[in-house]
């Protein structure tokens, strides 16, 4: 047993935290340090930067742009790219759509998706969820009807995040009605998004924001090239999909960075000195210290292919963190924190205290996307306690 | 004792009952009246005026209705059952209530009148930016002239600043201790923005504006603590209707809504929550009664601890519930079309506004050592 | 709307207060306040002195000793009880099985047992739980078959609080095998504990004291004449019993007494000055008033049969808050809990710190027995809300 | 970075977990040993001897095995996981620590090879009544008279003191400071009792006691401080061996027992909370983990940062778990007779040792403006 990185690993972490501190402009770290919404190209420009460091797509096999790190090395880019406020390059390319089609996906696939999916000059959106396929993933009903070389595609995503941006699109679809059970049948599609029959819905939430989108397949024509892997596995792909990543489960370096500057607001708020406010701040950092060094015996752990049953801990507890932190900072920023509509011009509240409830709301979907915290809680009574 | 409503009572919860409930029943239309300033339906405040209840707390003599503690609680449940947009708490209770506590019988009269009548808005400016929930000013600072009195400085966040007609602010005063005074808007700069739950706010700046003292002048804290104390336990009984309702449409989902081929009632793990969310409830609105009995004839002491406790409890509730009803109904919860997580967003912006749980907490930690047991009969 | 007490009700709470105070001696009293264990006797001559001035069973009919009290004075006459470290009339006498005898029993019945269970003459234990049926108290399997004019008893009871003290037992024994439903087919039996064939075991909780018992059944031999109501009918007796009580169902002013004593000894040891546990302080003190007023409510509730839904609240959080209030204890007591098995000469901590544990301990049943708070939830659940 | 035990470690936990589990695994042995003094089996504390596992920590020319905080808290998870009462953490962690941090040669040689051979059992005298978790004495006194020390005062509770044949003291120096005597018990009044969880404890009364001062004398108030903190880290460590015993425990009777004609596995409400629990004993171990890895070469301030994290970690997990454990298994924990309820006893005794959560986050809490964020690799 050893807490002491290897000298290897510390030169790693001194590297990148250089170049994240170095070379992503400083604009768009301040953006995310404040918590404000960061504009397409902010997303783009900063995932460009690191592709062409090689650092967008770590996870990837090498061939295609990945680096043959150890998990605790990708750990450590992921922690640090947080700690210096850098945008994690975009989840639906760099974890989800980019792992399939380079593990199943053809070699006209890799060729053709890779590249641009790693430079994000495709953004590519995730089209699971449907209205009635929440939790119950399975029971989706978007059909894909094979009519020669093409497919044909109806029916309806939703909770598509950043889908207004999305150029692309993949799908699961149901292209075996018939089959005995609901997870046959299904299969993994990538949709051009520009296709006729192709429409996009805004979905306003609470915090007023615009984030997630409904998207209505209407007669889609989608050439039959453009199916991943074998026709109604689709299910596997996608529990691999969502299984892929021991890294970056849970938002351990951005929560942290969150609660350090909250403390910053408090003490400047003279609310620091409040031993009520002062035990919730010590209380939460103790539990996400907690969560990191879970996260961290998670990524040391030898590689026996098998994830370590800790890691289900790292969302549900991840999530919760993330969510108590922001309800702390509205605590702190007390009854300014009505001032969330005004723009900087109109308010003499700060920025961070404008945000603060706003945020608050957004983070309450943290628990309920991506496999909510009552999924989770099912995979541990289930899968780790064999209940 | 009797928790119960007598039959006056009962009519005028009725009432505005079906006012409210023909407005706003229909969360469209509610979201419709948030959309567009002055954040709220002029023709329900108006409809409110002719039932009384603009007027509800202020003296015959003041153009009121003369009512009390309990009247107000009720309608301010109803208000936050709807989610109705219309500022009862801000105007009615905390505005109007400062004026009805200490203004002159001609301001009374003068402002009370048309504010009964739905004809002027009044709001409250007392919060300052950076500051939190004291009683007094600082940030605001006034100045005697002569034969006038002029203030300076912001105040921020005003809830309905930008709308109101009247003005009272709160003011450092040259000789120490915070007043209040009536300001014609038309002297100060104001910049009015919608708050996340769809009520609105503004920054008012005075530079040397002409202000007239509330009364006979002189340090108002007390005044405004106790002011602050019966809108707090109002505001109870807002959150309290807004939790009633959703922990109804937590329920109705859960019996309607089906995953895995069942309706969620099939999940012992969320039916229990919702046990809970109700255990929460009750609690809750058992100490807000009991905080406005308190109120109707308490000294202003006794009114600030029931506030606290009342306000510490709903605090704890409206977090738990509030959560609890978006993370029940899962993604739906987080959209703006869908009625619950409004709710949330209102229960925050409420807390915030009067005060947080953990506001209280200290409050009702520091005097702890002061009493053995609380005894809540008299 | 009123908060105050009429003037009758003041009145009655200043008799109760004078009473309970000035005539229950000083030394019983005491124990309860120190939270020390009762001997039998001390129970029975506290009841003795009660039943002496009718206030030992005021809920029962009026014949058999009962007052004519409004549920307000009935919650008046128990907080003031508690208020005075007066211990509680026993439960299984004066409101279990006294109530169930005066609504359901015969004539017979009524004349042999109520007067001596009212003055604690008889000690009644009670036979409902078994080792296979606990929150599923239907599923139990004593059984008493007709052998002439006598019911054969066998099987074992569990869980028998204070059984040791125990002269009779009133069992639900399953009466009919074959009913259809398993509620069905139970009866309501009186056995006296000295028949042979009845053996009482001690069970050792984990706070080292003996509190309850199993009590086995060889061929005892039962009068037909103890059979309470009709044969088959005893599971409707038995939720008559445990539904009946709308006064005392969380012991609410046993909890504020202890808060309050903790204060004191919170005080003396120099920690209620922490803000922390000052938060606790508050936090607790604040539930307790939410609760107290919750039962309140209940109580005033004008009586139209059905009881006020908020009452199931009240177990609930009850003993949530009794649990609560018994952990703080023991932080105050800090490491002198350790010295729990010291007696007052062999050591020189205080009597209450000596107890903290055992009490925080033995309270842990509290959500457990007399019906779980799982099972509270379900009631709520199902009852309440309609889910 | 490794959070793994070396082939080495994993012997000696295997060792010790035979031996353990031979003697207590049965659980009925371990209740039939606390039941008669000195509360624990003199075989299974020979045996303990033998193995090395009472010299683990102390120097080999003290006559131990001179090995690292990671080899005492594997034998310490294994004490906790079978509940086993020799006194590992007050003997050997705690007294024999303080001795090998502060003792002469002589005198680690003449106490700390008879407590590794198991022929001596010693213990700290810290507590005194009415006091806390300082590192601080102040009701045992030292005097110097010529040639010598004596000490006056009560100690209380003192683990094993009954039982023990040296006495560590710690007292309140005439020059001010908290200064550590090693005392023979003969000079001494005790009175020992059963602590709940089957332990033992005692008064130790001081009336003019002959003392040595432990190696120079002086102030050894941060001696005992980093003593404390690394047994905290140690006893987080047992336990973790207590609350996953109390997890399996509690899956195990889920699975097999039935109500409602159903084993209790199939009611998600309980089932989601022993998700809780294992959620709860995870962070707990990640914490602990790291304390251990720190409390090897960190400063005195990083060990004591280091062990106010665990044990608040630590506290809250063995709540939790030791409350819900009971609660899950129903009437048949709260019996003496079956074990998961003796594991909430000890848990709550080893928290009220050596310092409760409230203390070790008002700690952390008071020092909580003193950085940004916790950064856990050096």
């Amino acid at each position: 047993m050893r807490l002491e990185l290897s000298a290897e690993d510390a030169a790693f972490r001194e590297e990148m935290r250089t170049f994240f501190t170095t070379q992503v402009p400083q604009e768009i770290r301040d953006a995310v340090a404040s918590r404000r919404e960061l504009s397409k190209d902010d997303i783009v420009r900063s995932q460009r930067i690191l592709n062409a460091a090689g650092l967008a797509v770590p996870g990837w096999t090498v061939e295609w742009g990945g680096r043959d790190w150890t998990p605790l090395q990708r750990h450590i880019w992921h922690e640090e790219m947080q700690r210096a406020c850098v945008p994690i390059p975009l989840a639906f390319n760099a974890s989800m759509v980019g792992p399939v089609i380079a593990t199943f996906g053809s070699q006209e696939q890799k060729e053709r998706f890779l590249p641009p999916t790693a430079n994000l000059d495709i953004w590519w959106s995730q089209g699971f969820s449907e209205p009635d396929a929440g939790s119950d993933l399975a029971s989706l009903r978007t059909t894909a009807v094979r009519q020669g070389d093409e497919w044909v595609v109806n029916g309806q995503k939703t909770w598509t995040t950043l889908g207004q941006h999305g150029d692309w699109i993949f799908c699961l679809v149901r292209t075996d009605p018939d089959a005995p059970k609901k997870q046959q049948g299904i299969s993994f599609l990538l949709v051009d998004m520009t296709s006729p029959g192709v429409t996009v819905r805004p979905i306003q939430l609470i915090d007023g924001g615009h984030e997630v989108n409904e998207v209505w397949f209407e007669d889609v024509r989608v050439p039959a090239a453009n199916l991943v892997g074998e026709e109604n596995k689709g299910w596997d792909y996608a529990k691999f999909l969502l299984g892929n990543e021991r890294v970056g489960v849970a938002p351990v370096g951005q929560t942290k960075r969150v609660l350090a500057q909250a403390k910053e607001w408090a003490r400047a708020g003279g609310v620091l000195d409040d031993p009520l406010v002062a035990a919730q701040f010590a209380d939460l950092e103790n539990d996400l210290l907690a969560l990191e060094l879970t996260a961290l015996r998670v990524v040391a752990h030898s590689a026996d292919g098998k994830p370590h049953p800790a890691s289900s801990v790292l969302k549900l507890k991840g999530t919760v963190l993330q969510q108590a932190v922001s309800e702390l900072v509205v605590d702190i920023a007390g009854p300014a924190s009505l001032a969330s509509g005004a723009t900087a011009d109109e308010s003499d509240v700060d920025d961070w205290a404008r945000v603060a409830t706003p945020a608050y709301l957004n983070l309450r979907k943290a628990s309920i996307y991506g496999g909510s915290n009552e999924v989770q809680r099912q995979i541990i009574a289930r899968t780790i306690l064999g209940l | 004792m009797n928790f119960e409503y007598d039959d006056e009572q009962e009519a005028l919860r009725d009432s505005v009952k079906a006012l409210l409930g023909k407005a706003y029943g229909d969360f469209e239309q509610r979201r419709k009246a948030v959309d567009a300033d002055p954040g709220f339906d002029d023709s329900t405040w108006r409809r409110l005026a002719e039932l009384g209840v603009l007027g509800l707390p202020f003296a015959e003599e003041s153009g009121g209705m003369g009512a009390g503690p309990v009247e107000v609680s009720l309608v301010a449940e109803e208000v936050g059952r709807v989610l109705a947009p219309e500022p009862f708490l801000a105007t009615v209770v905390l505005a109007g209530g400062l004026v009805e506590a200490a203004g002159s019988d001609e301001q009374k009269a003068a402002v009370l009148g048309p504010l009964a009548e739905g004809e002027s808005v009044v709001a409250f400016a007392h919060l300052e930016p950076g500051g939190r929930w004291s009683p007094t000013a600082t940030a605001v600072t006034a100045t005697s002239s002569g034969d006038g009195w002029a203030l300076d400085g912001v105040k921020e966040p005003v809830p309905h600043g930008a709308r109101a007609d009247v003005l009272v602010v709160s003011a450092a005063l040259p000789s120490g201790g915070t007043g209040l005074f009536l300001v014609d808007p038309a002297g100060t700069e104001r910049s009015g923005y919608a708050v996340h739950d769809g009520s609105r706010a503004a920054r008012v700046t005075f530079s040397g504006t002409a202000a007239t003292p509330l009364g006979d002048g002189g340090d108002a804290t007390a005044t405004i603590a106790t002011a602050l104390d019966r809108t707090r336990i109002a505001a109870c009984h807002q959150a309290l209707g807004a939790m009633s309702f959703q922990l109804g449409a937590t329920t109705s989902y859960l019996t309607s809504r089906k995953q895995f081929g069942v309706t969620l009632n099939t999940f012992q793990a969320l039916t229990f929550r919702a046990a809970d969310m109700y255990v929460s409830l009750e609690l809750a609105r058992s100490l807000t009664l009991w905080a406005t009995l308190v109120s109707i004839a308490g000294s202003p002491e006794e009114i600030a601890d029931a506030a606290a406790r009342a306000s510490l409890q709903v605090s704890k509730a409206s977090r738990h519930i509030g959560q609890e009803a978006i993370q029940l109904h899962g993604g739906i919860g987080m959209t703006a079309e869908y009625a619950v997580g409004h709710y949330t967003s209102h229960l925050t912006a409420l807390e915030h506004w009067l005060g947080d749980g953990r506001f209280h907490l200290s409050t009702l930690a520091s005097c702890i050592g002061d009493h053995d047991e609380v005894d809540p009969i008299p």
